[in-house]
């Protein structure tokens, strides 16, 4: 019961960063929400993994955590060199 | 946990889904647009989580988010940032 | 065990939530950084940690998701923030102070 | 010269061990179990790493691993954990705050350091402590995003940031 309550409170955060991933003024705005969203999303997937009762589903949220580091520094690469 | 809850977080992963595919149509500035795909991806990569399919999950994880991203982010420094109309 | 546990993802996700909502309410890119990483870094931590107290069994592999968060979140914040304040993002109007121009980097780089 | 080669090679079995125990302790906590297959393919694989690795350990002239020194580190950690809890109910407080109190700006912060690991362990610790952020790191300088601007002097921000960090890390990279 109170884990659904979690969920919720998970989704409401995630809705508030494609807020501001559809406002944000420039790119770097973008990519911080889209960063954030990141995080979110592995704290979400551990919590999942509670509520189906799988431990297998915590791998999952391990490659999540290690993988999605590069996206953000390949964004990050680009806009400094570029305009 | 209860079979309502289950189906209003999918169909709501599902909105979320739409709306940043709507966003990447767009966005002019194509880094934008890459931001928004990611994000998109990521929520396809809940999704398949949601249906049970953990191992597709992984690979839209690890594939459609970190490398799609390099990737596209490689692809707009070799040619124009903005798109003209 | 179980309620303690329970508390602890209760706490981590309250902090995700403000750390999203300080997305969307602070004034710019370096200030949004900050709640982004601080918050979204701790909550998820606790989270990931009151997993791992709910299902003892589940322990040692949500440390290892909590320290690969702790260690990857704040370097590509870092990197996000660098690329903000080379590619020229400027500060807000209320900022105080910007000593920038005394580093050989961005001695060059757009005023405010 | 036989007794230099002798102390060089002790210190390179101590790290070469260090890491081999490191390296299983990182592979039991992925399997979490207690097979005796599991076990052996991780006892063999993390001694191969740990034969490459501690060449390039020596290499980047990291701070050999002794017991003080590990404790040093508990110790640093501790400390760190204590300011994370402090950083976020203060960041927490800003944002629900109605009115924002924010003064945020841009400020230089020295360091001693010399290492570049220790740098890196500096300046991720400072962006998870209360209202600052690194930006960029040169020679022995940080640029800092202070989300609270109290001090516009270098030798005071030096002292309200980098200080308490500063001292723990010293002794472990001492």
């Amino acid at each position: 019961m109170i884990v659904s309550i979690f969920l919720l409170v998970i989704g409401a955060a995630i809705v508030l960063c494609l807020i501001r991933l559809i406002k944000g003024p420039t790119a770097t705005d973008r990519a911080v929400a889209l960063d954030t969203v990141t995080t979110v999303t592995t704290a979400l997937l551990v919590i999942l993994a509670l509520v189906f009762k799988r431990y297998i589903y915590l791998d999952v949220a391990l490659v999540y955590a290690v993988l999605m580091f590069i996206g953000s520094v390949a964004i990050a690469r680009f806009l400094e060199k570029g305009i | 946990m209860e079979e309502s809850l289950e189906q209003i977080l999918e169909l709501s992963l599902t909105l979320l889904m739409l709306g940043g595919a709507v966003c990447a149509c767009v966005f002019k500035d194509l880094l934008n647009a890459v931001i928004a795909a990611a994000f998109v991806s990521l929520m396809a990569a809940i999704l398949f989580y949601f249906l049970q399919a953990p191992d597709v999950a992984m690979a839209e994880a690890s594939i459609g988010a970190a490398l799609t991203t390099a990737i596209f982010v490689i692809a707009i420094k070799k040619t124009k940032r903005v798109e003209e109309e | 065990m179980h309620i303690a546990g329970m508390i602890a993802i209760g706490i981590g996700v309250l902090f995700l939530f403000l750390g999203s909502f300080g997305i969307v309410r602070l004034p710019d890119v370096y200030n949004r950084l900050q709640a982004g990483t601080k918050c979204t870094t701790f909550g998820c931590l606790f989270a990931v940690l009151g997993v791992g107290i709910v299902e003892p069994a589940w322990f040692w592999k949500a440390l290892l998701v909590s320290l690969f968060v702790l260690l990857t979140n704040p370097i590509s914040n870092h990197a996000l923030g660098r690329a903000a304040k080379k590619s020229g993002v400027p500060l807000w109007d209320g900022s105080v102070v910007d000593k920038s121009r005394d580093f050989p980097s961005y001695a060059n780089t757009e005023k405010l | 010269m036989v007794e230099r080669i002798f102390k060089k090679s002790t210190t390179r079995v101590r790290i070469f061990l260090y890491l081999f125990i490191l390296l299983t302790l990182v592979w039991m906590a992925l399997t979490s179990t207690l097979h005796w297959q599991e076990l052996t393919a991780g006892v063999l694989i993390s001694f191969i790493l740990s034969l490459f690795l501690s060449k390039s350990y020596v290499g980047l002239g990291l701070p050999t691993p002794t017991v003080k020194t590990l404790s040093f580190l508990l110790i640093y950690i501790a400390s760190l954990f204590k300011e994370i809890i402090k950083a976020n109910i203060d960041v927490a407080y800003r944002v629900v705050h109605p009115k924002m109190p924010i003064r945020p700006g841009i400020v230089v912060v020295k360091t001693e350091l010399k290492q570049d690991l220790a740098k890196l362990m500096l300046a991720n610790s400072i962006t998870l402590t209360p209202g600052t952020f690194t930006l960029d790191i040169a020679g022995d300088k940080l640029l800092i995003h202070w989300i609270n601007v109290s001090t516009q002097d270098e030798e005071k921000a030096t002292q309200a940031i980098a200080l308490k960090f500063e001292k723990h890390l010293k002794r472990v990279f001492s």
